[in-house]
């Protein structure tokens, strides 16, 4: 088991190598002088000269390879143009709301997709059946920021429940703050919350769904259900305790699967919501073609995506006793 | 061998004009037509016919245990006198491992990967018995060793993936027999193992029913050389 | 013989039928539209569903039905273009992977992992971000992330099907690697392709739309469908529906590969790979 | 018939052991010795058997001497020329000579392929012929095993099992070869179809004098098409005789024990002798010494520790065994 964990950590390091290499690549792919694109049509030539410095264009690409890897193992992953700060520094600023709102989202959507995936593989081909495959189906074919934007239009500018846009106190410190006796604080981060993390949730919720219904339905039909029923248990001890744990497995990874689509959703639900996200900087940074900054952040994003499937893969071990890591 | 038994008792199991259908793409058709038998205490009935006769479904039938496709259209299956296919969902619960239990023929894909063997098995027991977890874990591991699970503790504690064939088709015995049921089916309950361990179960199966009386069995044919059958 | 029973499946008669009527839409552009996607009606701007204008017009009077028709062309473009170069990339990454195995297997798949890794949003905006709009350039971004997926699921079928008794018999036989990879295990593995082609195309669709959203794909006045629903939420509370039918319009075509992509996976089938298999381990 | 003498194909100290890797580096710790130093030969026209359970590395052996898994050691002799190098270029006029008939009729035969192209297939990767000769080539070959040849534009799915390994045995016989190792070549069939193929593999050997090197755990296929058997366990030959011996007067314990165990429809013939132990080693951990004596009833010390080899008995059979 230690062993698995020190190997896979290990694997990490090719694989953020690559990824390193792949977004200082981005740099590459610039058509013709990269200081002059970044910095747009009307850059003064001692700005275009200043940047090509501080980039280190007048070097070959592979030092300047090389030295952004120095950089980044000693944690800097270079300078912001626009925001005059290190990548790091703005980056650690943003990816706590990212997070949050990732994980509430994938919280939802586990919940929502497991409940409806197994009502309808237990009643299958009944109208609930039928009404969740459905939503599904619309679900995951439903593009994030028009869910985004239709929840927007009903909940906050026609029904005006909840707000449409921005972030409450983050959500550690609400419940912080509800328990030592001002619950307001915590509800106000909900309602916050409520919109952008059920539009980011809503893709991953039908998808999850549909997973669940058909890998029910496949263990239900396994022979060991027909055991579990032939000792004369009763229906819903069978659907629980034999069918619903063998269906989950193939479910846990592909969640971990659905964090890394989460993250990228935040883009999107960020930028709808105002939600002051790594999303939102993404999209600043873009706008601004803020180069070292977009490479920090796809970093960033890659490497917590990686760890999240480390855990999955741990959490997959550590359920199903026919996996031996090793 | 039969002979030795005195059959005047009442049947334990009676199938009068058992019809099985299987509702296939177009329309239904009849896999198991006017099936008559009846097994009485302590016997043994063989069923044998090549694949796709109707073997498993006549057993699956006797559960009331039939895949969505198929179902019985006709004919009637007491089990101690009792009309089995008359009654509620419920009491079908209660007879199900009770009265009559089920030997499969893939010990590998008929226990759960997931839970332990003696989990397996105490859970038939508390679902006919009111007892403890503990009580019922060790009425598991006395089963195993009855059925001859060599270091029966410790293999009760382990998954099926862990145990070898032989081992876990003992187990599968094991959990047929934890509840003392009046007929055993066994659905060709070798044909997965290897010849030196199918003589091995075949001769516990036939050593377990004159310790725990009575069963009916049915019987492989698919291979050439294994129309044998358990004729204690 | 074949033909009735697919037609019988739901999923795959209605999705054929959606991703049939946009495609038509898209290649018969010209005569589906009522009106020019340049042409502007200054008289009847923001005008709700009328005779002339049966869904509206946007802030220039631009007539919105033949604006999300031409957007069809472009979307489907895209789509049709990233998904056939990431089939490809990925199908050969996935066939060279599994069938070899080893160290090919391990390098491949390492450096397919560095690319899921990534979001994939993020990663094509970025890619847009450097390389400026245009149709090739924003179908580059999306097959730089699309064909680890078909190299992935290649993959996996390719080491199900190494395993399959007739191509260990071509391998008895002395075949090349290249006829057992392309005459044996890919005309198997068609059917995921296929399936994972058509639910490609809605991805391809919803990526796009959502670069265009951003305001990262193609540049105005192309008639995108993501600008044009980006564009709307501007008019949010005048004209509503700008957003919501361009949306709709996202949504039903990819709605429409997507059944059909289930559809197709019924049909195919793709447990006719395990079936086989299957009986042998119960016959012995 | 009988077979002629001169060995065809010798097989010497064939090894074939898999990796067990471990740790973070992915060591190898140790090996599975599925085939652990197999030795045998066969004749012109001569049908032997490799008989054992499941994981004895029988069937890894035919896949060995097929070139499908790589030996990890040994020699094989093939009409007097020796193959050392298992590669593809070495293999590939071996191969011409030497098919294989598999065990799971479904999964044999690729289910996008007509009949034609599947018997076919060997003869265009071995470019034989013109178009028309192999066509006419395919013909004859689905004549020669029972098929009908307006059968030929048909996929496998719509044949039954045992027209399935018909096909499998066309194309197996394609080539003309000189040996055709059978794995387990009907045990996926019912017993009434078993009888017609093992008929049919009987009378092309009558009639094409080819070897079979068959493959199987069912004791009454071994019985009915073997000239000889090897009874294989743990990846070693415990026993190799001809058959009237090994059924007759079996001489290695596990022998003994699976001819005993094999169903009877005479209930005084069974459990006369019986192993208790039923937790198999496996080839993982491999015992020391004898690998039979954790389940032999007549292992004493010396079987714990010294390793019986393969030595000829006065009858004609080769037995590996301290005591018999």
């Amino acid at each position: 088991m230690l062993a698995y964990v020190v190997r896979r950590l290990l694997l990490l390091i090719p694989m953020a190598i690559g990824m390193v290499v792949v977004t200082f690549g981005l740099l590459l792919l610039i058509p013709g002088d990269p200081a002059a694109v970044l910095l747009g049509q009307d850059a003064t030539p001692e700005a275009i000269t200043n940047l090509r410095n501080t980039l280190g264009l007048n070097d070959p690409w592979f030092i300047r390879l090389w030295d952004y890897f120095a950089a980044l193992l000693q944690g800097d992953m270079g300078r912001s143009i626009f925001q005059n700060q290190p990548v790091a520094t703005i980056i650690a600023g943003r990816l706590g709301a990212t997070i949050e709102l990732a994980v509430v989202a994938l919280i939802l959507a586990t919940l929502i997709g497991l409940t409806l995936g197994v009502l309808a593989a237990i009643r299958q081909g009944s109208w609930i059946d039928t009404v969740t495959m459905l939503f599904a189906q619309i679900g995951v074919s439903m593009p994030v920021y028009w869910l985004g934007l239709l929840l927007m239009l009903l909940f906050a500018v026609q029904l005006g429940w909840l707000p449409a846009i921005g972030r409450g106190v983050p959500l550690h410190e609400a419940l912080f703050a509800a328990v030592t006796g001002r619950p307001q604080v915590l509800w106000d981060s909900l309602t916050h919350m409520a919109l952008p993390a059920l539009a980011l949730a809503a893709n991953s919720a039908a998808i999850i769904s549909r997973l669940v219904r058909a890998s029910m339905l496949e263990v239900l039909r396994e022979d060991f259900v027909r055991t579990a029923y032939a000792k004369g248990l009763r229906k819903g001890r069978v659907v629980v305790r034999h069918a619903l744990r063998n269906a989950l497995l193939p479910v846990l990874s592909v969640i971990g699967l659905r964090f890394g689509a989460l993250l990228g959703g935040a883009v999107i639900t960020e930028s709808i919501f105002a939600w002051p996200g790594l999303g939102q900087l993404t999209i600043a940074a873009i706008s601004q073609r803020d180069l070292p900054l977009i490479q920090g952040i796809v970093l960033t994003f890659a490497i917590v995506y990686a760890l999240v499937n480390l855990v999955v893969d741990l959490l997959y071990a550590a359920v199903d006793p026919r996996i031996r890591l090793g | 061998m039969n002979a030795i038994v005195q059959n005047d008792q009442a049947p334990v199991l009676q199938v009068t004009d058992l019809e099985i259908e299987i509702n296939g793409g177009q329309g239904s058709f009849a896999v198991v037509s006017e099936m008559n038998l009846h097994v009485r205490a302590g016997e043994t009935l063989c069923i044998v016919g090549e694949s796709g006769c109707g073997k498993s479904m006549t057993a699956l039938a006797l559960l009331r245990l039939l895949p969505d496709a198929a179902k019985v259209a006709s004919g009637k299956i007491l089990i101690d006198g009792q009309d089995f296919m008359a009654m509620s969902e419920r009491q079908v619960e209660d007879y199900r491992g009770e009265k009559i239990a089920m030997i499969f023929q893939e010990p590998l894909t008929a226990l759960n990967p997931v839970l332990r063997i003696g989990e397996q098995i105490a859970e038939a027991v508390r679902q006919h018995r009111k007892c403890s977890r503990k009580e019922a874990y060790a009425k598991a591991v006395e089963t195993l060793q009855l059925v001859q699970m060599p270091d029966p503790e410790r293999r009760a504690g382990q998954f099926p993936h862990e145990l070898s064939g032989g081992m876990r088709q003992r187990a599968m015995i094991a959990l047929a027999l934890a509840c003392d049921p009046k007929i055993i089916i066994a659905d060709e309950p070798t044909t997965a193992l290897d010849v030196t361990i199918q003589a091995q179960i075949l001769g516990l199966i036939s050593t377990c029913k004159s310790v725990s009386a009575r069963r009916k069995s049915s019987s492989p044919t698919t291979s050439a050389s294994s129309p044998r059958s358990p004729i204690g | 013989m074949q033909l009735p029973k697919a037609l019988r499946n739901t999923s795959l008669v209605l999705g054929l039928f959606i991703t049939l009527a946009i495609i038509f839409c898209a290649v018969f552009a010209p005569y589906v539209a009522t009106h020019g996607v340049e042409q502007m009606d200054m008289r009847n701007r923001f005008e709700g569903p009328t005779f002339e204008h049966i869904i509206g017009t946007d802030n220039f009077g631009r007539d919105l039905w033949s604006r999300l028709v031409f957007g069809a062309r472009i979307s489907l473009t895209i789509a049709v273009i990233s998904v056939v170069c990431s089939a490809l990339i990925g199908t050969v990454v996935g066939l060279a992977a599994g069938y070899f195995g080893g160290w090919v297997d391990q390098l491949l798949m390492r450096i397919t992992d560095v690319f899921l890794g990534f979001p994939a949003i993020v990663l094509a905006l970025a890619i847009v971000a450097v390389l400026g709009p245009g149709v090739l350039n924003v179908s580059f971004a999306i097959i730089v992330v699309a064909w680890t997926e078909y190299a992935r699921v290649v993959r996996s079928t390719t080491l199900v099907l190494r395993e399959q008794n007739y191509v260990q018999a071509a391998r008895a036989l002395g075949a090349s690697p290249v006829r057992i990879l392309f005459r044996e295990i890919l005309p198997n593995a068609l059917g995921p392709i296929i399936v994972l082609a058509s639910l490609g195309l809605g991805t391809a669709i919803i990526s796009e739309s959502a670069l265009s959203f951003l305001g990262f794909g193609l540049p105005p006045p192309t008639p995108t469908w993501g600008w044009t629903l980006a564009y709307g939420t501007k008019f949010m509370r005048d004209a509503p529906w700008l957003s919501i039918i361009s949306g709709a319009t996202i949504m039903i075509t990819v709605l429409g590969f997507n059944l059909l992509g289930d559809g197709l996976r019924d049909v195919l089938d793709p447990r006719q790979l395990s079936r086989g298999g299957a009986k042998a381990s119960k016959a012995k | 018939m009988q077979p002629d003498a001169t060995p065809l194909l010798s097989v010497d100290n064939l090894e074939v052991h898999f990796p067990i890797r471990a740790g973070v580096l992915q060591r190898q710790v140790g090996a599975v010795k599925a085939v652990d130093g197999v030795s045998f030969s066969l004749n012109r026209g001569e049908t032997l058997s490799l008989v054992g359970e499941s994981g004895c590395g029988k069937s890894t052996t035919g896949l060995a001497l097929m070139g499908l898994v790589k030996p990890t050691g040994g020699t094989v002799n093939f009409d007097g020329q020796e193959i050392r190098d298992f590669n593809r270029s070495a293999l590939k006029s071996y191969r011409r000579r030497m098919q294989i008939v598999f065990q799971d009729p479904f999964s044999s035969l690729n289910p996008r392929q007509r009949v034609k192209d599947i018997i076919r297939a060997p003869l265009d990767i071995h470019k034989v012929g013109t178009k028309a000769e192999r066509d006419d080539r395919v013909a004859e070959l689905m004549q020669r095993v029972g098929l009908r040849p307006d059968q030929a534009d048909n996929f496998a799915h719509q044949f039954s099992g045992g027209q399935r390994q018909r096909i499998g045995i066309a194309r197996a016989l394609a080539l003309n070869p000189d040996v055709i190792v059978c794995d387990e070549p009907v045990s996926a069939l019912d017993v009434s179809v078993q009888a017609q193929i093992l008929n049919l593999l009987s009378d092309l050997q009558r009639d094409l004098g080819v070897s079979f090197l068959s493959i199987s755990h069912d004791l009454g296929v071994v019985e009915f098409i073997s000239h000889r058997v090897a009874v294989m366990y743990l990846g070693k030959i415990v026993e190799i005789a001809p058959k009237t011996l090994i059924f007759g007067h079996p001489t290695h314990p596990y022998t003994e024990l699976l001819m005993r165990s094999a169903p009877s429809h005479d209930p005084r013939r069974r459990h006369q002798f019986s192993a208790t132990n039923d937790d198999i080693p496996s080839a993982t951990r491999k015992p020391s010494g004898c690998p039979f004596h954790t389940r032999c009833p007549l292992a004493t010390e010396v079987c714990k520790t010294v390793e019986p080899a393969l030595t000829a008995r006065p009858e004609g059979q080769l037995v590996a065994c301290h005591h018999r």
